[in-house]
């Protein structure tokens, strides 16, 4: 592990923690005018952040540690991912600590530790969050892994640099099974990312939602290092369907300082790009009931199997 | 084929006499007819020895010969008599199956029993092989009475029948067992007698028929 | 001479007891009798050991590696039978079941019993082995009727009918065999000696002696109690004493298989086709499977474990028939531990019924409770007996069931499924009657449970471990019976 | 120098004698603690010597006991090994559990229970290292015997009794499809060790006959579909620290037992053995993770959680399998690396789960879901242990469970190098189920810690809760330790098992025990874990930011009532229930249940709500043979209908029909 690339471990690091919050922001501006609103700044969400973080917290009298321990564990997995998924460059230290599987169980960890906070408090509200967060989460898990594993057989492998380098630096080819796994993919990200149509992060209906109510209880500082979890988790799906599906831009290996740099502008482009696709499928859709969730996802699963399937018929 | 000596002849005679008992007994309704057609069996059952006996030069036969009188012609159908008497009993029997059907049903097993003797005769050195068939036929003619009675007296008579079957065999085709082998069997056959006896008393005073209807409450 | 205190003791102590067996130390002469009857088998054992076969009295009496340790077995377990039925039958007394007349009658007639079995074991002569087992048929009788209740009256009709029947079909085939014997050995004493006809087997005519075999099998056959000709057996075993219950299904079962066998041999010998082997196999499967399925609808624990024995019985029956050294192995070493494993079995139930007042399963509950020994015996017995390791029967189970599917396969799934149903249906009848609530009541007397856990130490020491001679026996028997 | 092989009988013989000095009575409880303690120390001694002598050569004995041509045959090589490496860990720390658990329980004879413990032990040790048919079946069934008796521990219980038969019906069954397959292997040779068997080439359809056989009986064994019927009866049923072991450890052995058949005593495996066992493993894997969100008994949670694992692992073996039989040896060895790694994991985590459970069932006296409860505030030390073991079974890195299914994952994704084409299409569908079992597991250790442990205590006397007693506490520590370090260091682990796939495959997987901090099976560029860093980063993480957080702005901290979008009134009840928390997964795959549902009418006074589900196998196979066979029986129960006559006419018939027959 060399101090360079160490280094460039860091810096995507940062990028990836400053340009969250960002990413968030630019899709609530996208939605906001695409439904005819006037936007909130772009920094909203930062503002937000410091906001909380300035505010006395209030914990519920029966919290244990698991409740309070919980926005750190979450935040601490999703800056893990944010510094393995190869965003800025492939080679990266960390990139091997966790491959594409182990991206999802890091995923998982954080829910599972979401889900046990939300139960702690012991109200109505949080467990039922709890249930249909974990419900949602059992539907999704496998679609994304199908859809991992679609990309892991074009490249016979499950480490995402090697995938990247696979796709984008060697000979352009045409997938399409990846069209497929591209389909299933976003319709992954939607639901584990709490958009439309399966939950609205914009909501505090207590009968639709989802991720807010396991949030419910969460004030000040802690609701704080939770959101930026959200929007860190947020960018992380961002980044590695974008590494799956438009791995052009990314720096090969890690020493290259000038690649790193040159790599963040094109990041930055492909993330306004997605954000508006985002914003613009949210508000084409409409939220659906919940036990229709397993419809949407079933469809994603599908598709993605699908795509494995396509891609063994084809060779490609 | 070669003429058979006389004695010969009149063994089969006795066999065919002994045939036509078990016929009788197998058709016959009243008990004290029926036990006198057993001590009929019996001394025909006893002249057959005797004649195999004198004819074979066999002196144990005539052992076997005397334990068959006494037992099965005498003490045995008097036994039998004194417990009809004494436990008076003197009903008709009844059979399961009608009389006409026991009979076709046992010429059939006549026919079937001849059958199977038939190969194995041939290959016996006595003279009186042909004997075996009509031995086996008594037994078997024997096991359909006991099946047909329904009372518990004309179905010892008809265990009974089926031991004189036996011995039937074992002296006419065989010419006789070792002696030891007879006075064991002939021991065996009193021992069952004085035992049966016993019973009877005991199954009357628990039941008050000898009627084996009552004894069928043990199941599965 | 061994034998000769091996058969005079209990004779003896037959015309004894039938003297005195109303006194108060009856019991006590009953055990000792049987203790000499034993230590003398123990003697005989030893000598057979040490010198080989035995042919003494004229070659009347014949003792090879397949009968002595038969002969020991049945010492042993009459020995621990009176051991047992010692408080039993005083419990019975004082309850009011028998009189003193009937308990010298008991006395009696199971040295007697003893006598006929130890008899048709040693004897060399097929004509002496048919007039022991109906001699020990005619003992049995009595001792069925002992309680004259009209249960056990019907019971002993039944026993005396079917076995009477079934004994004279297997002396019409011992005729046969005599008939047969007779060419070549010539009329006279001869003919009849087992070991005699052994020796000329080859020579008897096949016809004849399959014939015979069909009369034997079908005459012992029904002793030993296979399917179609078993009815009398159940009745038998639930409605007398219960060491009676122990002796007959241990032993007297076990003799009369016993003399199958030796006729198998004769006829293996002579006819060389698979037939006799054919017709063990299918009535040992036939016994199996009935017994299994008429396990499931018993309520009276004595007819369960009776229709067990059935079960056991073409277990060994099949094994017998399949033949090869495994497999006659098996056979044998089924024979003994299914002979001790049963009659500790029925120790156990006496006590259990005694305790509980009434044999029905239902009525019998959570041994383990009141009497923790009763409970473990039962518990053991029944494991042991449904195959569990590491008892005995496990041992020859396994060698059986591993032999089949590699010469039998189609007889496996129903070897199996007639054990798994009848593991199913013995056990789901005792777990609740060692275990849980309890119903039953304590008695004045100590239970004589050491015979229970002897045998049971016994059958448990040969799943682990056979003695070299016992394995040198079973493995000269098997050889013999082929 | 003495081998491990004899210092292994020797514990075994010392498990034995611990029993048997059970049942010198003393009086305290001190007696039996130091005995269980004793027994638990000669488990780690077990596990100590398997695992020095786990890369020897086989070592083979032979005891003077047994059949007289066959006497009992031991032998101790890899497979022995790790299996007696997992046997050993978890008895230790089960062992000390039970030291302290067996001592408050007191309604049982405890010396009998302690006998019965040991023996146990001691049995299922013996089947690792048996070497000959008839060894292995008599410790196999002691093995159930033993268990039995101590599921049935509280006997007085009907439906512990039923279950305790019922799992011994099953148990004698399988034992007898197992003999069966021994019967096949040995070929008619009347040779039944095992050295005889591996040389044996089977001919025709027997080896598969075999295989089918073993894969029946150790599955029955092992709860597999449809056998698995008494596992969620038996489990339950039993004290807590004997459903550990049978968890833990016997459902082990059944796996060992296929594993020994199937790769050592079969010498060559066909491809289609692998596909039965893997469709077989992932369904009984999915029925199993279904049934246990579902479920509203914490002990039924947790055996039907064992149902889902065992299906995995024997998942994984259906496909070294297929591996194996294609001649892919490295991938055939990744896989059975996994497998076996899978069920260390599972012996250390389910251990755990089923003590926690254990100390919950002792200080509250509830085993139902519904009435625990906010246990993590009485009861820290257990609610602790549990995290972990809940993490780890829901498979989430860095702990053990997802090391083993990143594994069997990665076996998956290399299946399309196979020669049957519809297999390529079939490892897709079974990836993704497996994927989804292992989410549902998730699942499944959410309801279950957030049920019990979090929240507000749903019953009032749940405020009385204590926590765990010393011993078990150490044994709780034991296990959950034994997660994290299983799960952070996954290279030495694999290093250790790599042995067992020079016994049984005959290729190692080269690389991927190289590094102790990383996994990366085949190359790093291929794929790669390493949850050091995974654990490091997220620590470092967690720490840093609480540093900054507290550092730069106050750290001011109210407490006050929860705000729930400002309901009012809210009561523990108000909760989600064990069924609430099901209830989505319980619509979504209703089709596997059996449903019986009762629903109040508006005008109830007291209107109940009450859900029954059932297992539909009950319904469409247990009960239809049961009915059969009570017909058969039925049915020869008429032939014996107590007329003489009849009875005559039997012998007669018979007589005749032989006569007929020799003619």
């Amino acid at each position: 592990m060399s101090a360079a690339g160490f280094l460039s471990q860091l810096l995507q690091l940062a990028i990836a923690l400053t340009l969250a919050p960002i990413l968030v922001g630019w899709v609530n501006q996208c939605r906001a005018w695409l439904s005819n609103r006037s936007a909130p700044p772009l920094l909203q969400p930062y503002r937000m952040i410091r906001k909380l973080f300035h505010k006395d917290a209030v914990v519920a009298e029966h919290a244990s540690w698991l409740f309070r321990m919980t926005p750190y564990i979450v935040f601490a997995a999703m800056a893990l991912a944010a510094a393995i998924v190869p965003s800025l460059a492939t080679d990266l230290p960390f990139a091997r600590a966790a491959d594409a599987i182990a991206l999802v169980g890091l995923f998982a960890l954080a829910r599972v530790f979401g889900a046990l906070a939300a139960m702690d408090i012991g109200t109505a509200f949080g467990s039922m969050g709890a249930r249909r967060e974990m419900f949602v989460g059992f539907l999704a898990e496998p679609a994304l892994l199908m859809v991992l594993f679609t990309a892991s057989l074009i490249s016979g492998s499950t480490s995402l640099p090697t995938i990247v380098d696979t796709l984008a630096h060697r000979e352009f080819a045409i997938y399409p099974s990846l069209a497929f796994a591209g389909v299933a993919f976003t319709m992954v990200s939607l639901a584990e990312n709490a958009r439309i149509p399966i939950d609205n992060p914009a909501t505090h209906l207590e009968l639709t939602m989802i991720h807010e109510a396991m949030l419910l209880e969460y004030s000040a500082r802690h609701l704080a290092l939770i959101e930026w979890a959200s929007a860190l988790k947020l960018f992380n799906y961002s980044c590695i369907g974008l590494a799956l599906f438009l791995p052009f831009g990314i720096a090969e290996g890690s020493a290259d300082w000038l690649a790193i740099l040159g790599a963040t502008p094109v990041l930055i482009v492909k993330l306004a790009v997605g954000g508006f696709a985002l914003a613009l499928i949210e508000t084409l859709s409409a939220k659906l009931r919940i036990f229709r969730a397993p419809e949407f996802l079933g469809t994603a699963f599908l598709l993605a199997v699908l795509a494995m399937l396509v891609n063994l018929m084809l060779g490609s | 084929m070669t003429q058979i000596p006389i004695w010969a002849q009149l063994i089969n005679l006795l066999a065919a006499v002994l045939l036509l008992l078990a016929f009788a007994m197998l058709a016959q309704r009243r008990v004290l007819t029926l036990i006198n057609l057993f001590a009929a069996q019996g001394f025909a059952l006893a002249s057959s020895t005797a004649i195999v006996a004198f004819a074979t030069h066999q002196p144990h036969l005539y052992w076997s010969v005397g334990l068959t009188l006494v037992l099965k012609v005498m003490l045995l159908p008097w036994l039998l008599h004194r417990l009809i008497l004494k436990l008076d009993v003197k009903w008709d029997v009844e059979g399961l199956i009608n009389i006409p059907t026991t009979m076709l049903l046992g010429i059939v097993l006549v026919v079937f029993a001849f059958n199977l003797a038939l190969p194995i005769s041939q290959l016996a050195n006595t003279v009186t092989r042909a004997t075996l068939g009509i031995a086996m036929a008594s037994v078997m003619l024997a096991f359909l009475m006991m099946i047909t009675r329904r009372k518990a007296i004309p179905q010892v008579i008809g265990f009974l029948a089926m031991e004189n079957g036996l011995f039937f065999a074992a002296t006419s085709a065989t010419y006789g067992m070792p002696m030891v082998v007879e006075l064991g069997i002939a021991l065996d056959v009193l021992v069952a007698m004085l035992i049966l006896g016993v019973f009877f008393f005991q199954i009357r005073e628990q039941f008050d028929s000898l009627d084996l209807q009552h004894l069928e409450k043990l199941k599965e | 001479m061994e034998i000769l205190v091996i058969l005079g003791a209990p004779l003896a102590g037959a015309v004894l007891l039938a003297s005195i067996g109303e006194r108060e130390h009856a019991p006590e002469i009953n055990v000792g009798v049987c203790l000499v009857t034993f230590v003398a088998a123990v003697a005989l054992t030893v000598r057979v050991i040490g010198e080989g076969p035995l042919l003494v009295a004229d070659k009347l009496f014949f003792v090879d590696s397949f009968n002595v340790f038969l002969i020991a077995l049945t010492a042993f377990v009459g020995l621990t039978t009176s051991i047992f039925s010692r408080p039993y039958m005083r419990i019975e007394q004082e309850l009011g079941h028998l009189t003193p007349a009937r308990l010298r009658l008991y006395h009696s007639m199971y040295q007697l019993f003893n006598f006929t079995m130890l008899l048709a074991l040693s004897t060399n002569n097929m004509g002496l082995l048919w007039v022991a087992m109906e001699a020990a048929t005619l003992t049995t009788v009595l001792l069925i009727s002992l309680y004259r209740t009209p249960a056990s009256l019907e019971a002993a009709w039944k026993y005396f009918i079917l076995c009477g029947v079934g004994i004279a079909q297997a002396l019409f085939g011992t005729i046969l065999l005599y008939f047969a014997a007779e060419k070549l050995l010539g009329a006279g004493g001869n003919a009849l000696l087992w070991t005699e006809l052994n020796n000329v087997k080859g020579d008897l005519e096949p016809t004849v002696l399959s014939l015979a075999f069909v009369f034997l099998l079908v005459g012992y056959g029904t002793k030993v109690g296979l399917v179609p000709l078993h009815n009398w057996l159940p009745d038998a075993h639930a409605e007398g004493p219960t060491p009676v219950s122990a002796v007959l299904s241990g032993l007297l079962l076990n003799v009369a298989l016993y003399a199958v066998v030796r006729c198998k041999v004769l006829v293996e010998g002579s006819v060389h086709t698979s037939f006799a082997r054919s017709l063990m196999m299918g009535f040992g499967l036939l016994s199996l499977v009935v017994a299994s399925l008429l396990l499931l609808r018993q309520k009276d624990i004595k007819r369960l474990f009776a229709y067990s024995s059935i079960e056991h019985m073409g277990i060994i029956t099949f094994a017998f028939g399949m033949g090869g050294p495994i497999a006659s192995f098996a056979g044998l070493l089924h024979m003994t531990v299914h002979s001790l494993t049963k009659s500790a079995i029925f120790f156990t139930v006496g006590h259990a019924t005694q305790k509980a007042g009434t044999q029905l399963m239902d009525g019998i509950r959570g041994l383990v409770t009141i009497s923790p020994l009763i409970g473990w015996g039962l518990a053991l017995g029944t494991l042991a007996i449904l195959g569990m390791p590491p008892f005995g029967v496990f041992a020859s189970e396994f060698l059986v069931l591993t032999t089949a599917i590699h010469e039998q396969p189609w007889a496996t799934p129903l070897l199996l499924g007639g054990l798994a149903i009848s593991f199913a249906a013995i056990f789901s009848r005792i777990q609740p009657m060692v275990f849980g609530e309890t119903t039953v009541k304590r008695l004045p007397h100590r239970p004589a449970m050491i015979p229970v856990f002897v045998h049971l130490g016994i059958v448990l020491m040969l799943g682990l471990w056979i003695p070299p001679f016992l394995a040198d026996w079973y493995r000269q028997a098997a050889r013999l019976i082929g | 120098m003495i081998g491990a092989l004899p210092l292994i009988v020797y514990a075994i013989v010392a498990w034995l004698a611990i029993g048997v000095l059970a049942l010198v009575p003393t009086g305290g409880g001190f007696f039996g603690r130091s005995l269980f303690a004793a027994g638990a120390l000669v488990g780690l001694a077990i596990a100590v010597m398997a695992l020095t002598g786990i890369g020897d050569v086989p070592q083979a004995m032979v005891l003077p006991l047994g059949l007289p041509d066959l006497p009992f045959h031991l032998r101790l090589d890899a497979l022995s090994a790790f299996f007696l490496v997992l046997l050993g860990a978890a008895t230790a720390g089960i062992s000390v559990y039970s030291a302290g658990y067996f001592h408050a329980s007191e309604n049982e004879s405890p010396r009998l229970l302690c006998l019965q413990y040991h023996v146990f032990l001691a049995a299922m040790a013996l089947v690792l290292i048996a070497d000959d048919a008839y060894m292995f079946m008599v410790a196999w069934e002691t093995m159930a015997l033993s268990s039995f008796f101590l599921v049935t521990t509280d006997h007085v219980v009907p439906e512990i009794r039923r279950a305790g038969f019922l799992y011994l019906l099953i148990a004698h069954v399988g034992a007898m499809a197992i003999l069966l397959c021994f019967g096949v292997m040995q070929g008619g040779s009347g040779d039944y060790t095992f050295g005889s068997m591996r040389s044996m080439v089977l001919p025709g359809a027997w080896p598969s006959i075999a295989f089918l056989l073993a894969l029946a009986g150790f599955g029955a064994k092992a709860g597999l579909l449809p056998l698995h019927i008494w596992l969620p009866e038996a489990h339950p049923a039993a004290p807590s620290p004997v459903s550990a072991l049978l968890s833990a450890v016997m459902l082990k052995t059944a796996i060992y037992g296929l594993l020994r058949v199937t790769f050592d005593l079969l010498n060559a495996q066909l491809w289609w053995w692998g596909v039965t066992a893997l469709v077989l493993g992932l369904l009984t894997a999915l029925f199993g993770v279904i049934y246990a969100t579902v479920q509203v008994d914490m002990k039924r949670l947790l055996a039907y959680s064992s149902i889902e694992n065992i299906g995995i692992i024997v998942a994984g073996i259906g496909l070294t399998i297929l591996f194996k039989a294609n001649g892919k040896i490295l991938l055939a060895s990744i896989t059975l690396v996994a497998t076996l790694y899978h069920a260390l994991n599972h012996a250390f985590f389910k251990s755990l789960l089923f003590l926690a459970t254990g100390s919950v069932l002792h200080s509250t006296r509830e085993r139902s879901l519904g009435k625990l409860g906010g246990l993590i505030h009485r009861m820290p030390w257990v609610a602790w242990a549990a995290l972990i073991g809940a993490l780890a079974i829901a498979g989430l890195p860095p702990l053990n469970g997802f090391v083993s299914e990143w594994l069997l994952l990665q076996a998956f994704l290399f299946t399309p190098t196979l020669p049957q084409s519809f297999i390529n299409m079939l490892v897709p569908l079974a990836a993704a189920a497996l994927v989804l079992v292992a989410a549902l597991g998730a699942y499944v250790m959410v309801k279950f810690y957030g049920v019990v442990f979090l929240g507000r205590p749903r019953e009032a006397q749940l405020a009385y809760a204590h926590d765990a007693g010393h011993f078990e506490r150490v044994a709780l520590a034991w296990f959950a330790i034994g997660c994290v370090m299983l799960g952070l260091f996954p290279g030495t682990v694999i290093a250790v098992i790599d042995n067992v796939n020079t016994a049984l495959i005959g290729a190692t997987v080269g690389h991927a025990g190289d590094r102790w901090w990383m996994l990366a099976p085949i190359s790093p560029e291929r794929s790669s874990y390493s949850p050091l860093i995974v654990l490091v980063v997220i620590v470092a993480v967690v720490a840093l930011t609480i540093q900054i957080v507290h550092r730069t702005y106050h750290g001011r901290v109210r407490s006050g009532p929860p705000w729930d979008c400002g309901f009012p009134m809210q009561t523990p009840r108000m909760q989600d229930t064990a069924e609430g928390f099901g209830q989505p997964i319980r619509q979504v795959f209703e089709a596997f249940f059996r449903i019986e549902r009762v629903l109040p009418s508006p005008f109830d006074a007291k209107p109940q709500y009450r859900v029954t589900l059932s297992d539909h196998l009950w319904q469409w196979l247990y009960l239809p043979v049961v009915h059969g066979v009570e017909f058969m029986a039925r049915f020869a129960g008429r032939i014996q209908q107590g007329r003489i006559s009849i009875y005559l006419i039997y012998s007669f018939v018979t007589l005749l029909a032989l006569l007929m027959f020799i003619r």
